[in-house]
């Protein structure tokens, strides 16, 4: 029996001592390959019939040619798969074609099955399996723009109070009472992240309420962006409250840029500022119960607020009033009552309003048998 | 009783002795221990920056053929931070700024709906798949419920009255559940990297055992 | 015209890679590439460069007028600079990984690890049962707690069970909601942002 | 000030010094406590055991790092102790990202010094850091040796004894992703859904629930999760006789029992004084700020 013995040329050297002594091994039938769709190009995706009789198969080799390419192995796909998509190594706009042929647990193969049509691979310029999420993008900008609108027209929109923040002005109160500092500590993430944003929103009026009771606001950041926007953010506070002469910028300052040094380093400020108030809102990780045990110490009144769900538990359990989530969000719009940010929460109620009217009759209807409005949030 | 002999790791254990310190009070050693760290670690970024990124992104690219004049662009935006230090030109951050925030913002914005909202919808539909067992349809349904009442509970637009304050009400307490969970699980990875490191000083630093 | 301009700025970069997630064709990718992977890079380090200047200038004054705590501050710039130095000069070589994995990696875990203490002190001093709500999370922990470790499983045979039901329902359930709400509440900034009604990061007018 | 009163200001000190004394004891003086294994780590305990000196390798894919090492690295070294053991061919994976290959060379250098009959390249095979990530995955299951070229010490791949006739998954009898990381992921949507090998995952104890789903759909043969999975993994180890060397996870799950039951109890006190001092406050009429 002839004992293949396959050398190619190009990238794949591969020795493969095969014996093809047994006829009954067959090769899969009906190969179609056709350009992978919704891709950057560079991608094949092959379609095959297993054979009838695939007992004794383990598995399917891919060969590949090209006119600048012999036929070599490609790819592998084990034998309960009919469908395989080829990314490595190919170029757009070349013509490729592709041959197949089983290999079983002694590494017997059968011979090639026909070669597939001919297929190039093209990239595109739109990726059409993702439309819905482009529709839900245009629908939310367009609800956005709508409540900034009617919002700019002076219309009253409702918001629900929000619990923590009352808190927030009687606890800023306490410590002017004192004629203690407070600490502002804006997490430890940049300025790209929508929670340290909402801090920096939330900055603004508590700084404005500390410059009229005439304390002192401490503000260590991490992050060279966020300092310098808090410096900006406290200065205005203090201006709008006509105490520009109050600013002081060493209060707003760099600490460090990782992030147990930092919260080493406002625990040192903790312990030797002793603030009467310490606000922990923004962006928190592990260091989050790191500070709010060593503020709970100091007998400090504690208010934190983040999005980060995983330090919620620690901040629920040991700090007085702690902002969960999206209320931090609606906290900033609610503190600032600026009509552009009340609306952009309302935008939101209609986004959350519009999932729970679709996961009911989605859910309603999918056992009725229509998936219509599951294919809405098909991942893609 | 074979006390190692390597001063690095007699360094490692000391630095780790000086942070613990705090746990008796906030004292120098601590202080030192705190000070050092902030300094390596900033040091360590920076070298990280010029290594991983100015180097192979920024320097190459512009001062080695084929080179990329465009990077003066991001270069003149970058040196616009610098209008800071007058307070006459202080506005110029205002486009670095623009430009680096705006894009992060754009560019998050199909990630965020695709992994945070259209992901998570996708699997909580009710659909007959979830209901071949008897326990499979209670928890099905109880999931359902329990993300149907974690909405409203964030839900701003409405006072929390009749309907809305009862879900809100269910709403919190599968959310104070989740806590609970997340709570424990956190807790024991915790004490997991306290016995590495006691491990470390019993067994590397000290030799017993 | 000075304040329109950044707007302009943040909504046109900013549409530009949000359509750039839909164009899967190489160029959008290699627009992709250069505008993240080094024209955010460079504006980073810009202001990274301005952060150095205020560590430094920072614990310089510190230093200067001789403030309570100065040598910690020499130490910390004594530290940057050593760290900095010994990663140029030896390119990265066995002695700064050492000085990884000596002296950085053991402070982090070692800061880490504090966080067990503290967790146990605010276990005794801090978690209290104020209400049903934080009744229900102390509850739900000690449960989850007692469960993970082998003691649990001589309590009550069923207990890895339960607590692998808590976390596949109901704690599954919530966190769906709040990922859910967290992540409309992000894309609304985001298009805010982009739409120049959120500029509370420019440091406002 | 009553007893309750002062009970509850109890300087943190004697907390800290509390959890320092219930770790540090067990570790030096093991109490043994005993171990119940549980189903996932029976599953990938047994899918290993099954295997043989024939079967083909398994290999160990390393990503964690120094902040994961102490509930990640015993997984590490129980994984590679049993295939040496068994006779198994190990191939351990430097990781797909450069920051674990540190801890990848620690953990064979240290099994493989207790197994000195075992020669390397023939028992055992060290591969380095490649990269690109999902890139690396996929070309593992087109060709191992066009992959890597070499081994970690720089020795081409095709001279490796052990890895002859080794060439992709299909020749790969188990992928075991030991991750603090998301990885896993990638290696069930580029490995497992794209070639059919098996995977199984070690990962730590906060992001096992997130893959008790792919569990349960037989997507991974099994599953460690956290030091207390590592346990059951050496407890099964020691309990078919097989040596397991220091069994750094099961002394440390008893410093974790103990930890744990000692949280559980500072909550129960503390929240017992807490109430009756509030009882007592009520009594005489002091209304206490709600704090």
């Amino acid at each position: 029996m002839l004992i293949g013995l396959l050398f190619f040329f190009g990238q794949m050297p591969i020795t493969v001592v095969a014996r093809t002594d047994s006829i009954s091994l067959k090769p899969p039938t009906n190969l179609r390959a056709m350009d992978t769709p919704n891709d950057h190009g560079k991608s094949i995706t092959l379609f095959w019939d297993c054979p009838l009789d695939i007992s004794n198969i383990e598995g399917f080799q891919i060969f590949r040619e090209a006119a600048d390419e012999s036929l070599h192995l490609a790819g592998y796909a084990p034998v309960n798969k009919t469908e395989y998509v080829d990314q490595l190594g190919l170029r757009n706009n070349v013509e490729y074609q592709y041959s197949m042929r089983s290999i079983n647990l002694e590494g017997v193969v059968s011979i090639f099955s026909e070669l597939s049509p001919v297929v190039t691979a093209y990239p595109q310029w739109f990726k059409k399996n993702e439309v819905n999420i482009l529709i839900m993008i245009i629908i939310y900008f367009g609800l956005v723009i709508y409540f900034v609108r009617i919002a700019r027209k002076g219309k009253k929109i409702f918001l629900r109070r929000i619990p923590g923040l009352d808190a927030l002005e009687e606890a800023v109160g306490r410590a002017t009472e004192m004629g203690k500092p407070i600490l502002y500590v804006p997490g430890i993430w940049p300025m790209d992240e929508i929670g340290t944003i909402a801090a920096m929103n939330i900055l603004k009026p508590v700084a404005k309420k500390v410059a009229q009771y005439e304390s002192r606001i401490i503000v260590p950041c991490i992050d060279p962006i966020v300092m310098n926007v808090a410096q900006q953010t406290v200065k205005e506070g203090f201006t709008e409250a006509g105490r520009p002469d109050r600013y002081n910028q060493d209060d707003v300052f760099f600490l460090t840029s990782a992030q147990f040094a930092y919260a080493a380093g406002v625990n040192g400020i903790m312990v030797r500022e002793k603030p009467a108030t310490n606000l922990f809102l923004g962006v928190f990780f592990a260091e989050s119960l790191l500070l709010a045990e060593t503020g709970n110490a100091t007998g400090a009144i504690q208010i934190a607020g983040t999005d980060r769900v995983p330090q919620l538990p620690f901040f629920v359990a040991a700090c007085d009033y702690c902002i969960m989530g999206e209320e931090l969000y609606a906290a900033s719009a609610y503190l600032s009552e600026d009509p552009r940010l009340v609306s952009s929460i309302k935008a939101q109620d209609w986004g959350k309003m519009a999932i729970l009217i679709s996961l009911f009759f989605g859910s309603v209807f999918s056992i009725l048998g229509l998936r219509f409005i599951l294919s809405w949030f098909s991942a893609g | 009783m074979s006390i190692s002999t390597s001063i690095w790791v007699w360094m490692a254990a000391l630095l780790t002795l000086m942070v613990y310190s705090f746990l008796y009070k906030d004292n120098p050693f601590y202080r030192l221990a705190e000070h050092i760290f902030m300094g390596l670690s900033l040091g360590y970024t920076l070298t990280i920056l010029w290594y991983n990124y100015i180097i192979p992104r920024v320097y190459e690219p512009l001062f080695l053929p084929p080179h990329q004049w465009s990077l003066i662009f991001p270069i003149l935006l970058g040196i616009m931070t610098f209008g800071i230090f007058s307070k006459k030109y202080s506005w110029l951050i205002k486009y670095p700024l623009a430009f680096y925030v705006g894009g992060y913002a754009g560019l998050r914005i199909p990630l965020l709906l695709q992994s945070w909202i259209i992901r998570q919808v996708e699997a909580s539909f009710l659909t007959p798949d979830k209901f071949t067992s008897l326990m499979s349809s209670i928890n099905a349904i109880l999931i359902f419920a329990g993300l149907f009442a974690t909405l409203i509970y964030f839900y701003f637009s409405k006072k929390r009255e009749h309907g809305f304050g009862a879900a809100a009400q269910v709403g919190i307490v599968f959310i104070m559940v989740a806590f609970g969970a997340a709570f424990g699980y956190t807790v024991m990875a915790r004490i997991s990297l306290l016995i590495g490191r006691m491990q470390f000083l019993i067994h590397d630093w000290l030799g017993i055992m | 015209m000075r304040r329109r301009l950044p707007v302009i700025i943040a909504f046109g970069i900013g549409f530009a890679m949000l359509i750039q997630y839909f164009i899967p064709h190489p160029r959008s990718e290699e627009f992709y590439n250069v505008i993240v992977q080094q024209w955010f890079i460079i504006i980073y380090a810009f202001m990274y460069i301005f952060a150095l200047r205020s560590f430094f200038m920072h614990h310089i004054t510190k230093v200067k007028k001789k403030k309570e705590g100065y040598i910690f501050s020499a130490v910390a710039m004594v530290s940057v600079l050593f760290m900095l130095l010994s990663g140029l000069i030896t390119s990265r070589g066995p002695f700064f990984d050492s000085l990884y994995n000596y002296m950085i990696a053991p402070l982090q875990g070692t800061m880490f690890s504090l966080l067990a203490f503290f967790i146990a002190s605010a276990a005794f001093r801090a978690f209290r049962a104020r209400n049903v709500q934080a009744t229900l999370l102390l509850v739900t922990a000690t449960i989850v707690m007692i469960g993970r470790v082998p003691i649990g499983d001589y309590l009550w045979r069923g207990m890895p069970d339960l607590v692998e039901w808590i976390m596949t329902v109901p704690s599954m359930a919530a966190m769906r909601g709040i990922r859910i709400g967290v992540g409309l509440g992000a894309v609304a900034t985001a298009m805010k942002i982009m739409l120049g009604i959120e500029r509370s990061y420019m440091g406002g007018e | 000030m009553g007893f309750w009163q002062r009970f509850l200001q109890l300087d943190r000190k004697w907390i800290f010094l509390g959890i320092a004394i219930v770790v540090i004891i067990p570790l030096i003086k093991p109490i043994g406590l005993p171990i119940k294994p549980t189903k996932p780590v029976i599953d990938l305990f047994t899918y290993i055991d099954t295997l043989g000196p024939e079967s083909g390798p398994v290999m160990v894919v390393t990503g964690f790092d120094p902040s994961t090492m102490p509930e990640l690295m015993p997984m590490e070294q129980a994984l590679l102790r049993h295939c040496l053991t068994k006779g198994i061919p190990v191939i351990s994976f430097g990781g797909l990202y450069p920051a674990y290959i540190g801890m990848a060379k620690m953990a064979i250098d240290e099994v493989s010094a207790d197994f000195p009959d075992k020669k390397y390249g023939e028992d055992y095979v060290f591969l380095g850091f490649i990269p690109g990530v999902s890139a690396v995955i996929l070309s593992i299951g087109i060709d191992i040796a066009t992959t890597f070229g070499n081994d970690y010490y720089g020795t081409p791949i095709d001279s490796l004894p052990m890895l002859r006739g080794v060439k992709n998954y299909s020749d790969i009898s188990l992928v075991v992703d030991v991750s603090g990381t998301s990885t896993p992921e990638y290696w069930l949507m580029y490995a497992q859904e794209r070639y059919g090998v098996n995977i199984g995952v070690a990962c730590t104890a906060v992001s096992a629930p997130a893959y008790y789903a792919f569990l349960q759909s037989g997507q991974f043969v099994g599953m460690m999760g956290g030091m207390k999975g590592a346990a059951e993994y050496e407890e099964l180890m020691a309990r078919k006789g097989y040596p397991t060397g220091r069994r750094n996870a099961t002394i440390g799950m008893d410093s974790q029992s103990l930890a744990h039951l000692l949280i559980i109890l500072l909550i129960i006190l503390g929240n017992a004084g807490y109430f009756i001092v509030r009882r007592g406050e009520r009594r005489r009429g002091i209304i206490r700020r709600k704090r």
